[in-house]
């Protein structure tokens, strides 16, 4: 583009990014290997898996935790941690 | 408006505070300290309630919080020179490349090593690809109004980027000149309360400089645009600032130019010794002029060619040196010039290093030499304040 | 242009001197520029400062090698200091001693004993501001009555008392400069 | 705003989501995530350059608070010039934060830290410290342990234990700055905040290290993030203690410590350290643990 | 001499071992960490049995310990990028200032913000006024080559100044290209143990970085004459290095320009692929050539008016941006052309910037549009990379 | 090397001459002078941007020793690659000191002196203390103690106080580190000396921090520079201690402590502090005092 | 000069200082207002003087203490600080 | 020009990979290039690395978008990166996957077991350096010696019995491969 032609963004020439939480988003399931697996029978709502999720991919619902497989990369943190085996491993594709 | 014998560095805290700044981040450096120490005592003595008054550890560390404060939506103002200057080099890119409308004095100093406390103009220009605005000042009422109009231009939707005033050390800094000090309700006037692009506050969660990919082009690009929009804006700041304080100043200012046929290319306060001179060899039949460059980001092609495109010869004074190269400001004006189909002479002459005093004689002498270039044919490269080594 | 320069050691008040001056001449609607050299200004060490005054806009700036008149705060430097550089027959040196001063110039030659006038007037040796009421009234390029107004500008932030002993001060040395 | 008890007591809200390209299995990540719980919405992260600057990567972020990248060097001084911005600008509520590695604290940022902390600036600095500079690739820092391998402290025919030198006591020289400094574990997340809370409510500086724990860095398989963690409070090379206007509380006491090879056979960054080396990590980390112990209650520093 | 396939970033940890430097105080930063830590790995290893290899807390004091070290004396080395660079800054000044031939490697990245790891030229040439010479490799082999040169020029008695060599981040930094190791007795035999102009030792107290008064000029024009000088040495270099080694560099790289009307002027590794462009280009008949800046300071204005006096037109290309400018070696370009009586159109060309790659298909974007100017006379400023925002 | 006795045990030879452009009677000018004396030819002086970097002025010097001044943040850095490059080059025996201001060491060149220290890089790192950054005209540094003005903490309507900080304690800090900690009194040179003598047998870092008397900028007749420094020490205001791996001794011992007063009243800068300033004044100091009464003989840090 | 003609000084044109203590040769003495004065009689030789002259201008002979008048300063800390007044101080010039 | 691009995940050694080729065709007296992309190479997280292997210097730099060879070391990538893209029908791609990959492109799909060939051999699952057998046998780019020779060098700080390995996997692969 000649330079004189080069349009002026105001705001959105300025990087910074307004969008709290925007990437949540994005698809960081396909980083994982291997996916946790629930299982509510086995579960005591101890929110241990919620809390040490280093990703925020587990959210507390009043049911117990649910995994967002976007968010999930699969480090196996909550199933390494939780006390009952409610969570165990699976592997991904094959 | 008040009239009063000041100091630039005075002038420069005057600018500052009649721009009611939330924020001014500090740190001593020679010849600056007194600007910020005038701001000190102001604030022990409640003349600044609007504002915090900081003492930072480092210049490294007033940029930086500068920026925080900026990027919260703070306005901002500070102050330094030479080896400070340099030691918020990087943090400048940042300032800019956030597009924080920060405005700071620098008082030119001499770089390390050796050390020098004298003036020459390498800090300032060290910063010409920082991407922020920078003005130059030729004496003390400059640098009063040119702080006050920065922050207009700075804080202007068309701009958000930083700006830097200049001016010369000693020979402004420590120099008293009686100014016209504006009324605090003039400059409320002139300068709107700030209203910044985006601000941190409760409820409105934002990310200020997170890292990007195949966009960083394109923010460069927005640095580089909005710089040129200051010109459109620098114009129309001095319109406002003319209706209400009946002074102009310009994109370059230009000297008995009109019919001159050897024009010399100045920066800062030796600019008012060439005037001087050049009206006395006027007065010997001599057709000189002078061109000052006032504001060296964005850079005025359009200006400096319109000024110099009849001169027959052209001497580009630098105080200054990028050693290996030469002057630093010849090769923008050179370029400048390239395309003109009756293009004139350009000679460069390096000046005023580590602040060797640039009086009339000298200005003279350069004039001279300039014309024996111009009837040599023969462009020259000239020391001008050395004589023997 | 009027040019003055002053010569003094750190620590006499050369720097306050040139801007009360400056004031001074600015008060009466002069164009005026003041500055001291910095770098060296330990107290002792010799020192200069400088004043322009002007009808016209100022535009000369940097040292003055060519003053009209150069006063001399401490008569100590006399020994070390060419002070009458640069002076010419119609320049004026003016002298802080308490007796003539032998000095090898063309121009006037005049002394005024500051320092006593500022010891019994203000108990101080505040002689720096002292000596101006002589440069007011050899040379007439500034006002007794500026020059009070400078003192009590600069001098602003102290006691009312400090003030009115430094306008006496001064206008005793006027009465006594010849 | 009141302790809390335990894990069930923590906040719910997280102010922190998925979608980040820090590494699967992340300790600083999950810290920062614990942390937000404690300071909620109302909070300006002031980041030093590090692994959690790309936690935002234009034009996605998974913060849901404010945030400022600046560089490395200068988070406190960024975060001093962001309080008082806010402050003149009426939003005094909004909590300072800064979350910055060992390498941006340490080293690179210390004298920006230390003049923050001098002036008691009301920011909470929060060091997640991973050992090493990790987000170029696992480099010596001053926080790096005796004994480890790094790419700059590699092993080597000339030099078979790493890293020779011992790493700088940073709590007992923030201790020495006469503000609140703290450790924390991401494996006592309750301990965690309520040092935030803390700090929070007692108002001017304060600064908490937690250990940043990384399995890319430290090389071990990413489950094992909290059980590494929860180990090196347990082998006391990572004891929890407050020091608060140099008076000591250890935190987290324990009869008898675990062997400190526990600790290192399950990370690649100790793999080949000699025995020797290991016995004299044993001792640094016994002396270490004596002075806490003895000085517990007590004045420390 | 033995050929192995390494990286940018490993031939110059190649260079700084066959130059045997006394002390190398480092950093980390991406791209450059990588050279380091195959120096630390050498140095754990037993292979670098005469240096200190040192880790400094941060870019700063690195180039604070590099000009401790060589002030006493010792050969130094170090590399760093981007930020690090900049943090530096303010000491790059000092060590050229104090005359002290260290040897640092640059990797180039751009500037933040916002924050990008990849790579423009905005980093080292924001340099070009510190007084270091400065030298930008194309290719793997360059690197290491022109790291063994610049000692060698550094500390020549007629030059002693600081060298910087760059390479450009990824591209050369982390691409891995078959070169030539030198044997370690090549190298001695080219390059010479250091004898420096003075040293700290025992018995011979000296002061070294005074503040000077009235001589500052004096020592910044000597700094100047030493870069200038560094002309006469790099070319004496390259005899020397030819006869041992076989292969010879130029102050400029001059590709197919003997009978080019229009030449690209490039810097770095896109030279490289601007070289093949051109060469299927002339295949189709077009008249186009080469100049690729190796040396930037020294200015080789000589070498760069010869290489284009008889061009057309001319493109400059530059991967960096002074924003409220342009492109940063365009006006050095065009100034040194200016008094030819024949001069080449000029235009500019800005590009790369964070990264952007410069294919082939770019370069002849550029060459068509150079084309255009020529034909229609009229010069222009490019953004070759963006074609909307 | 053996310690001094008493002044007439001290060297007679000086490696430092008059002609420097310092200020008539400048406390560390005489410092630097005492310093060399314990220190002896064989000396590399590196020197931070401050009062002394005027010492040499091109040409001349006063120095008989070498020196090297770089900049104002980074002489520990500047000596550590200084002292290796002697090393590497053979030349082990040269001393490689440094001689900073107080601004240069709390503030600006924290960082570098930090990491210096955290290293053990055999360096005698040497802060003269004039409270204030002195060179630029008596500013405000995180040394700069309670009550006294400085131009930029001057006093006004809004602050009767001037500095109302308190100054960084940055021997604790420095004791955090494991080095070699100590004050110094120009007014008592044989354990100013002795100081170095221990420091230079100990090896390693060591940080000796000696009270700047500056005459010019704490204001009084330059002529009691010695007088003042003596009441400094007297007065408790600047106490005579060294930290070694973390044991205090305390050097010198009063029963009763002169009332700051004495030490307030000779000072221009503290000219108009008003009574309640001078008390708190003193009320730090006594704590001060106490803490390294009780601590003397024991861990401190 | 032109640039052309500027000459190459090699070791002179760096800025460093090779003659140790070359600033004894500097008149500081003209910054003196006032001057010690040496009484040998009152001298008790207990070097008090010379350990704490900043400016070193005292030497120190066999003899007793030695005012170097070039570069003393006239700071009287010498004086002040003579426990037998042996040193005294004089006003310089009138 | 021939042209490889390697789909891989971060901590799979696509870097590694890259290298080796490289090496092996350098040994060959081949020009080479090779480089990774950096940035975004977590443990997972999908990455690139780049051969050029040539007669005459190579000018080319950057990216290949158009290769000869795709190596892909995860098959659970082919879901997500557009593996083939570039790829004409005169190319080849070549997954490390138990059973045939379905993909939509013109290119000549091929795929081996390197994971299990890897698990069996070496013990690891160092599928990276196992695959290149396949490259080996279906290329002809690279010879097997040359292979052998660039593992030697690029593991040469590593045990013998792993070089050893490590060359058996490769064999194996360039058996089983066609
Ligand atoms: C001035 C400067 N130097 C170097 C870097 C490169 N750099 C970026 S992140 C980083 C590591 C920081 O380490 P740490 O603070 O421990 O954070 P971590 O990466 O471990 O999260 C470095 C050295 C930089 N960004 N700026
Ligand atoms: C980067 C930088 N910032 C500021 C200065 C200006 N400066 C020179 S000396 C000085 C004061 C230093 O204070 P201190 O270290 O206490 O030494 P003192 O002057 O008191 O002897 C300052 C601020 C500088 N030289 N460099
Ligand atoms: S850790 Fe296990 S038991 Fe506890 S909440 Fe999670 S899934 Fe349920
Ligand atoms: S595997 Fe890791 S990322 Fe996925 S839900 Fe469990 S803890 Fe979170
Ligand atoms: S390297 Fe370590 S600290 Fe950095 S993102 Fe990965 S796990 Fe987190
Ligand atoms: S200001 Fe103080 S420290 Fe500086 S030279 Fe003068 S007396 Fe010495
Ligand atoms: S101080 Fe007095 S008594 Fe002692 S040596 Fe000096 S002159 Fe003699
Ligand atoms: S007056 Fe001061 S400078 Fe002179 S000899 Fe005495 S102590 Fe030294
Ligand atoms: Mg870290
Ligand atoms: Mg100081």
């Amino acid at each position: 583009m000649r330079e004189e032609e080069l349009p002026y963004k105001g705001i959105e020439g300025i990087p910074i990014i307004k969008e709290p939480g925007s990437a949540s988003k994005v698809n960081r399931g396909s980083w994982r290997l291997v996916r946790p697996v629930y299982d509510r029978e086995k579960c005591t709502k101890c929110k241990i898996c919620f809390t040490y999720c280093p990703d925020a991919a587990i959210n507390w619902t009043p049911e117990g935790p649910e995994i967002n497989l976007k968010s999930c990369k699969g480090c196996m943190i909550c199933v390494e941690e939780c006390p009952t085996d409610a969570m165990t491993e699976e592997k991904e594709g094959t | 408006m008040k009239q009063t014998l000041v100091t630039g560095n005075e002038a420069a805290a005057w600018g500052a505070r009649l721009a009611r700044p939330d924020y001014i981040p500090t740190f001593p450096i020679t010849p600056q300290t007194e600007c910020i120490e005038t701001l000190a005592q102001w604030g022990a003595d409640g003349e600044l309630p609007d504002t915090y008054f900081d003492k930072m550890e480092s210049e490294h560390s007033v940029m930086s919080a500068a920026v925080g404060a900026a990027a919260v939506g703070a306005r901002v103002f500070t102050a330094t020179s030479s080896q400070g200057l340099l030691l918020m080099h990087e943090v400048l890119y940042i300032a800019s490349g956030m597009r924080l409308p920060i405005v700071m004095a620098t008082v030119s100093r001499g770089l390390s090593a050796p050390v020098t406390l004298w003036s020459d103009h390498n800090d300032f220009l060290d910063q010409r690809d920082s991407g922020w605005l920078m003005f130059h000042a030729e004496n003390n009422q400059e640098v009063l109004d040119t702080v006050i109009q920065a922050y207009r231009i700075a804080e202007d939707p068309r701009v958000l980027l930083p700006v830097m005033v200049n001016m010369d050390g000693y020979v402004l800094s420590f120099t008293d000149e009686p100014i016209n000090i504006p009324s605090p309700e003039m400059v409320d006037e002139f300068l709107p309360a700030y209203a910044p692009a985006h601000t941190i506050e409760k409820g409105r969660p934002i990310t200020v400089g997170p890292p990007v990919l195949e966009d960083y082009s394109i923010f460069r690009a927005q640095n580089h645009v909005a710089a040129r929009n200051a010109f459109e804006v620098i114009e129309e700041t001095q319109d406002d600032f003319e209706k209400i304080f009946g002074r102009r100043y310009h994109m370059v200012d230009e000297f008995m130019l009109d019919d001159a046929e050897l024009v010399l290319v100045t920066q800062g306060s030796m600019s008012t010794t060439a005037k001087a001179a050049i009206m006395e060899m006027r007065s010997e039949g001599i057709k000189v002029g002078l061109l000052r460059l006032r504001v060296i980001r964005p850079w005025p092609a359009g200006a400096i060619v319109r000024a110099l495109k009849d001169a027959k010869a052209v001497a580009v004074i630098d105080r200054n040196l990028a050693p290996g190269k030469g002057g630093i400001m010849f090769p923008e004006v050179v370029e400048t010039l390239y395309h003109l189909d009756d293009r004139p002479l350009v000679s460069s002459f390096v000046v005023g290093l580590g602040g060797n005093p640039q009086t009339e004689v000298k200005i003279k002498e350069i004039t001279s030499k300039l014309k024996e270039d111009l009837v040599s044919g023969q462009p020259r490269v000239e020391w001008n304040d050395i004589e023997e080594m | 242009m009027f040019k003055i320069r002053i010569h003094g050691r750190g620590g006499q008040g050369a720097k306050k001197a040139a801007k009360m001056i400056g004031m001074a001449a600015f008060k009466m609607g002069k164009q005026v520029q003041d500055f001291a050299l910095y770098g060296a200004e330990r107290r002792g060490a010799p020192v200069m400062s400088f004043i322009r005054i002007n009808d016209a806009p100022i535009l000369e700036r940097g040292h003055i090698d060519d003053p009209d008149v150069v006063l001399v705060l401490d008569r100590t430097l006399l020994d070390l200091v060419n002070v009458a550089d640069g002076l010419n027959e119609n320049g004026m040196l003016l002298v802080n001693s308490q007796h003539e001063p032998i000095l090898d110039t063309p121009a006037v030659v005049k002394y005024v004993d500051a320092t006593s006038i500022a010891l019994d007037t203000i108990g101080k040796p505040i002689f720096n501001t002292t000596m101006l009421g002589a440069l007011a009234k050899l040379t007439h390029i500034i006002s007794i009555e500026a020059l009070n107004w400078a003192i009590e500008e600069e001098l602003s932030h102290y006691p009312k008392e400090l003030i009115e002993a430094n306008k006496a001060a001064v206008r005793k040395c006027y009465e006594v400069a010849k | 705003m009141q302790e809390f008890k335990n894990l069930k007591d923590l906040p719910e809200q997280d102010y922190f989501t998925g979608g980040s390209s820090a590494c699967a299995g992340c300790g600083p990540s999950m810290e920062l995530k614990l942390a937000l719980k404690a300071l909620g919405p109302d909070t300006l992260v002031v980041n030093a350059s590090g692994c959690m600057t790309l936690l935002p990567l234009y034009p996605n972020t998974p913060l849901k608070v404010s945030w400022i990248h600046n560089a490395i060097e200068n988070a406190a001084s960024t975060a001093a010039g962001a309080r008082h911005g806010l402050d003149m600008l009426g939003e005094k509520d909004m909590n300072v934060v800064v979350f910055a590695g060992d390498g941006a604290t340490y080293d690179i940022g210390f004298a920006s830290l230390s003049a923050a902390a001098t002036k008691n600036e009301r920011i909470i600095y929060i060091c997640y410290n991973n050992q090493s500079y990790g987000n170029t690739g696992f480099q010596w820092s001053t926080a790096t342990p005796y004994g480890c391998e790094t790419k700059t402290t590699p092993r080597g025919k000339d030099n078979p234990i790493g890293t020779t030198d011992v790493h700088k006591d940073m709590m007992k020289i923030m201790g020495a700055h006469r503000v609140y400094a703290a450790t924390a574990s991401l494996a006592y997340p309750v301990d965690f905040l309520n040092k935030l809370v803390r700090a929070k409510e007692r108002g001017g500086f304060s600064y908490i290290e937690i250990l940043g724990t990384c399995n890319t860095g430290w090389n071990f398989d990413p489950r094992l993030t909290v059980k590494v963690s929860r180990l090196a409070v347990q082998c006391g090379m990572w004891p929890l203690y407050e020091i608060d206007k140099g008076l000591l509380t250890l935190n987290k006491d324990f009869q008898e410590l675990k062997p400190i090879d526990e600790f290192v056979k399950i990370q690649g960054r100790y793999r080949a350290l000699p025995q020797e080396g290991v016995e004299k990590l044993q001792a640094l980390i016994n002396e270490h643990w004596a002075q806490l112990k003895e000085y517990n209650g007590q004045r420390y520093v």
